[in-house]
C-alpha cells in the first residue's frame, strides 16, 4: 500500500528531524540514544515530567513535549517501547533536582524499560516516581495477564502532571495527581480497519466488510471480540455502556472530562459524529461533560477507528486541565 | 571437550546466536504477530547485530566483560519486552561472572542461576506463565542438575532441558507479557521469547560440541 | 467501505452538532439557513470575517471560528459551496456595522453564491469586501478557464484577515492584508489515494497502485497529471519546484511561512515527514522558514495525500499570524 | 391550443422538471462526476423537491410569483453555481414577468431573454463556454425567433433548440465552471448543466403540446 515515506526504516527518524525542523523554539532532538527535550530543560525548582513509548502513536507522546505538559519523550521504534538508555538519558536531560515522574503505559516492555532507567538513575541519586496508566477496560484486569493497557488516559495524565510541575507542586504531589488521573479514567476504542504496517505495507489485521474490532488495542491488538458493523451510534453507545459500568460503584457521578481520539485515519467530521453521541450518552447518565478534547491526539499509524476516556474530574483536576500549555499538538492559554 | 569458557568462547556464542536469529527472524517475528505485536525478530536482530559489532569493535578480555557488554548493547538498543529481559539477564550474568577469566561447569551454572532470576524479576514472572522465563529456568535447573559431568555436559543439559520447556509451554495459556491479553487465545501458539531463549542454549550446546 | 457514520445524510449536521456540542464557549450553530458564528459576535467596532465553503475539508473552516480569525463559517454540503441564504444569514449575525470580509475560494459555485449573498446585503446595506483565494498552482490561470482553485492559502488568508479585523483594522485594511496573502501564496497537493464519498461509500477516483495524482483538487479533481508512484522526498521535491517557479520573478526571498496540510489520512508522522523535506528544499533555495504550520488543516474527506503552500511573508503579516488566536483548530496566545 | 401560460401553468411545467430531475439524477450526478465534482444531480434533485413542496404548500397566483418561489426556494437549498445560476434565472424572470397573471408569446420570450442575461452575469460566462448558458442562450433566440407564431410554437422552437445546443457544445472545451480545470480533457464530455436545462426547456414544450 503506498504511502507517504521514503523507507520504512527511516520513519520514525525523518518525522522526528521534521518535528524538530519544524518547532525549533519548543523541541530540542537528541540523537544516541533519541530523545526529544523542552529547549528550555532543566527548568530550575520545576519536577520533570518524562513519557515515551513505541512510535507510531503520534502526536503522542513528542507532541506533547514542551511548557506545561512533557519536559522529554522518548519515542521507540514503531510500536516498540523506547530502550532504557533513552529513559535514562532523557530525564538526565531534563531533570532539574526536584525529581522526576516517568509515565508508562502498562505494557511489559514499556514497564520494563522504564523500570530498569529509574533503577540506573536512583543509583546516581537522581529521584523518579512512576505513574502508570492502565485505563483500557477492553482487556480484563487480573493477576493472570500484564494487566491493562494504557491508551487515551495517557494524554490526560500527561497534562496534568505538567500543569502540577509548572506550578512548583513536589515529586510526589505530581505523581500523586497524574495516579489520580488514572484512577479516575477508562477507556475503550474500536477499529474499522486496522494500520498500515511500514515494515511490510499491509494492514495489522485483515476485517471484513462487515464487521469491527471492538476493544482494539492501539498496536493492532485483538479486542474483547469482533462485532458486526454498526451505525456509529450504535458504537459509541456500546462503548460508553462498557466504560460507565467499569468505574468502582460510585465514582461516576459529578463532572467528567470526555476524550475522543482519532486512531489515525478518522476525519474531524467523524471525530465530531462520535463526540456528539457520546456526549449526548454520558448526559443522559446524568453526567456534565464539563471539559472535551476531541481530535487525533493518539493514534495507531493508519487505523481507522476512535478510542474513548472518560475521567471523572474534581476541582483540582479541572483546574490542572485548564492550566496553560505550549506545546505542538495541544495548546492554549500560551 | 572444552571444560572451560574463556572470552573468546562466549564470543563465538553470541556470534552463532545473532546468526541464528538474523537466519530465523522472520519465524520469530511471524510468532509475535500471532500472540504479540510481531516485532521480537526485528527487535532481537537489531540488537544481536548492535552486539556483534560492539564485540568486534573492542574485544572484551573476560566472559563477565562479554556478557556485561552484550546485555548493555542489548538495553541500548531493542526496547520492548525482550530488551529489558535480555538485556537484564546478560547483565545480571556479567555481574555473576565477575572479572573471573574462565568459566568453568559451576562458574557456568551460577551465572545462569543469576541471570534467570534477572528475568523473573524483571519481568515479574514465574513459571508456568509461558514466557522465555520458563526456557530459561528449565535450562537452569537441568545445568545445576548435571554440575558434577563437567562443562559440556551442563551445556547440552541446559539446551535439551530449554528445547523441552519450549514445547512443553505451547498448549498453555500466558500470563504475562502482550500474549497475556488474549486469555484463552494464546493457548496452541509458541512464545517468541521462548523460542529465541531455546535458541541461545543451543548455540551454547553446540559450541561445547564443536 | 465501513466509515464513522450513521447515515450519509447526516454526515455534515450531525458532525456540526458535534461540533457545537463540544465548542458551547466558542461557538453558536444556526439553523435555517445553516452557519456557525462566533457566540460573542457580532464584536462591537470591529469588522466581521466571514468564510465558508463546501463541507468535507474539515477543520476548515468550522474549526477555525473564534477571536482572532472567523466571524462565523457557512458550511455546505459535502463539496458543495453554501448557499447565498447562508451567507447572507451569517454575515447578518456578526456584523457590527464595520462591514464584513468575504473569504472566498475560487470554484464557481462558491464565488457565485457569495457574490448574490454580498448583493442582498449591499441592498440592504450592508457592506462586504470579497477576498477571493486561487492559489492552486496545478490548475493553469488563463481567461479561458474559471481561474485557479482555492487551496491552502485560505487557512492564511482566514488567520491574517482574523488578526487585522482583532486589532481595528478598517473593512479596506482587512481585505487588503486578506488580498496580499492571497497573492503571495502558492500551492500545490498529491495524493495517493482518493476520499471515500459517504453517499456511494466508494473513492472519488481509483489509483493503480504504482500511481499518484499529482495537482490533486480538495474535491478529488484531476490535478496535472498522474504520476509513477516515488519515495515522498521526490514527490515534495517535485512539488515545490512547482510552487516556487510560479511565483512572480523577485516575490520568492526572504521569509517565508510554510503550510503542510496532511488531505484527511496522512498521518502526524507523515506529515513531519514531509515538512521536514520541504523545509530542507526551501533552505536549499536560500529562502528561511520564519513560520510555519504542519497538519491537517484542510483535509478531503480520508483523502490520503498532502498539499503544501508557500506565503512570502513580510513584517506585518508575520505579526498577523502571530497574534493570538482562538478557534476550536487552530490556538495560540489565548 | 394553449396561448398563455397562467401561474398554474408555470407551476405544473415546474412540477414537470421536478419529476424530471428526480428522474435523471444519476445521470446529471455521472456526467458531472467526469467533468466536475459529482453533485449536479443531487443538488438539483435536492431543490426541486424544495421548490414543488413551496408550490404546494402556497400557490402563488402569477407566473412572476411562481418563478420568484422556485428562484428562492434553489437559491437557499441548492448551492454550487448551479444553486446561484438557477436561482439568478428564475429570480430574473420573475421580476421580468412582474405582477402581469399571464404570460403570451412575446411576455414569455421577454422573460427568457432576462433570465438567460443573468446567467450570463452572474456566471461571467459567453456562449461557447460550454456551460448552460449556451443552452438557454440558444432557446432564447428560437423563442425570439418565433413570436410571431404564437407561445407554443415559441415553446416548441426554445425546446428544439436547447436540445440541439446541448448536443452541439460536446466536443468543445469548457471555458467555465469545474470542468474548465481539465482543460482539453473535457472535451467530448456532456456539460450537466446544459443537460438538466435542456430538461427544462422540454418540459416547457411538453406543457405546450399536452
Ligand atoms: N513480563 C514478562 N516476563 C517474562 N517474559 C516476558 C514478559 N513480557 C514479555 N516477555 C517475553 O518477551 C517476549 C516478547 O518480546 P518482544 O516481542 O521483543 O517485546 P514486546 O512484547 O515488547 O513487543 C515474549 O514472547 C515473552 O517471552
Ligand atoms: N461560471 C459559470 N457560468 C455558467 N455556467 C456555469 C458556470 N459554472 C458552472 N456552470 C454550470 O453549472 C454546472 C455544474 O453545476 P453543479 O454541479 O450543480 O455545481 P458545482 O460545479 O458547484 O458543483 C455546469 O455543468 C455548468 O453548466
Ligand atoms: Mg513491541
Ligand atoms: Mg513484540
Ligand atoms: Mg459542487
Ligand atoms: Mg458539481
Amino acid at each position: 500500500m503506498k504511502r507517504l515515506y521514503n523507507s520504512p526504516d527511516t520513519v520514525v527518524s525523518e518525522a522526528l528531524e521534521g518535528m524538530a525542523l519544524t518547532h525549533p523554539e519548543l523541541l530540542r532532538l537528541a540523537h544516541d540514544p533519541t530523545y526529544v527535550a523542552r529547549v528550555d530543560a532543566p527548568v530550575a525548582d520545576r519536577v520533570a515530567v518524562v513519557s515515551g513509548g513505541g512510535s507510531g502513536h503520534e502526536p503522542m507522546h513528542v507532541g506533547f513535549v514542551g511548557p506545561g505538559m512533557l519536559s522529554a519523550a522518548c519515542p521507540g521504534e514503531l510500536f516498540t517501547s523506547p530502550t532504557a538508555d533513552q529513559v535514562e538519558a532523557a530525564v538526565r536531560a531534563v531533570d532539574a533536582g526536584a525529581g522526576t515522574v516517568l509515565v508508562v503505559k502498562n505494557y511489559s516492555g514499556d514497564v520494563m524499560n522504564f523500570e530498569m532507567a529509574a533503577e540506573l538513575l536512583a543509583a546516581d541519586g537522581v529521584e523518579t516516581e512512576t505513574v502508570l496508566v492502565a485505563d483500557d477496560v477492553a482487556v480484563e484486569d487480573s493477576t493472570y495477564t500484564s494487566g491493562r493497557r494504557g491508551v487515551g488516559a495517557t494524554v490526560l495524565v500527561e497534562k496534568v502532571c505538567g500543569a502540577a510541575a509548572a506550578r512548583g507542586d513536589s515529586l510526589a504531589q505530581v505523581a500523586e495527581l497524574g495516579r489520580r488521573v488514572a484512577a479516575r479514567s477508562r477507556s475503550l476504542g474500536f477499529a474499522l480497519r486496522a494500520g498500515t504496517v511500514p515494515a511490510t505495507g499491509r494492514r495489522s489485521f485483515e476485517l471484513p466488510d462487515d464487521e469491527i474490532e471492538f476493544g482494539v488495542g492501539i498496536h493492532g491488538e485483538p479486542g474483547r471480540e469482533r462485532r458486526p458493523m454498526e451505525p456509529v451510534d450504535a458504537l459509541v453507545d456500546r462503548a460508553m455502556a462498557a466504560i460507565c459500568a467499569d468505574f468502582d460503584p460510585g465514582v461516576l457521578t459529578g463532572e467528567v472530562l470526555l476524550f475522543v481520539t482519532g486512531l489515525g485515519s478518522a476525519t474531524p467530521l467523524e471525530c465530531s459524529i462520535v463526540a456528539r453521541r457520546a456526549v449526548r450518552e454520558l448526559d443522559r447518565r446524568g453526567l456534565r461533560v464539563a471539559r472535551n478534547l476531541v481530535g487525533s491526539y493518539m493514534t495507531s499509524l493508519d487505523m481507522l477507528g476512535v478510542s474513548l476516556t472518560v475521567l471523572v474530574l474534581d476541582e483540582q483536576l479541572a483546574e490542572l486541565w485548564d492550566a496553560p500549555v505550549h506545546t505542538a499538538a495541544l495548546r492554549w492559554g500560551a | 571437550m572444552a571444560e572451560r569458557l574463556a572470552a573468546t568462547d562466549v564470543t563465538a556464542v553470541f556470534r552463532g546466536f545473532q546468526q541464528a536469529v538474523q537466519r530465523d527472524r522472520d519465524l520469530l517475528t511471524d510468532l509475535d504477530t500471532a500472540v504479540g505485536d510481531g516485532d521480537h525478530g526485528t527487535n532481537l536482530d537489531r540488537g544481536m547485530r548492535a552486539a556483534v559489532e560492539a564485540l568486534d569493535a573492542t574485544p572484551p578480555d573476560t566472559p563477565g566483560a562479554v556478557f556485561n557488554l552484550v546485555g548493555r548493547r542489548l538495553v541500548s538498543t531493542v526496547g520492548g519486552a525482550s530488551g529489558a529481559l535480555y538485556g537484564t539477564a546478560f547483565l545480571r550474568a556479567a555481574k555473576a561472572a565477575g572479572a573471573a577469566p574462565e568459566l568453568d561447569a559451576a562458574g557456568f551454572a551460577a551465572v545462569l542461576r543469576d541471570a534467570t532470576t534477572g528475568i523473573a524479576e524483571r519481568g515479574k514472572c514465574a513459571a508456568g506463565d509461558k514466557t522465555m522465563y520458563d526456557v530459561w529456568t528449565a535450562a537452569s535447573a537441568a545445568a545445576d542438575a548435571a554440575l558434577g559431568d563437567g562443562l559440556a555436559a551442563v551445556l547440552a543439559a541446559a539446551s535439551i532441558a530449554a528445547d523441552a520447556a519450549e514445547q512443553q509451554l505451547v498448549p498453555w495459556q500466558a500470563r504475562r507479557g502482550r500474549a497475556s491479553y488474549l486469555g484463552e487465545r494464546s493457548e496452541g501458539h509458541r512464545d517468541p521469547g521462548a523460542v529465541s531463549s531455546r535458541l541461545l542454549f543451543d548455540c551454547f550446546a553446540a559450541w561445547a560440541a564443536a
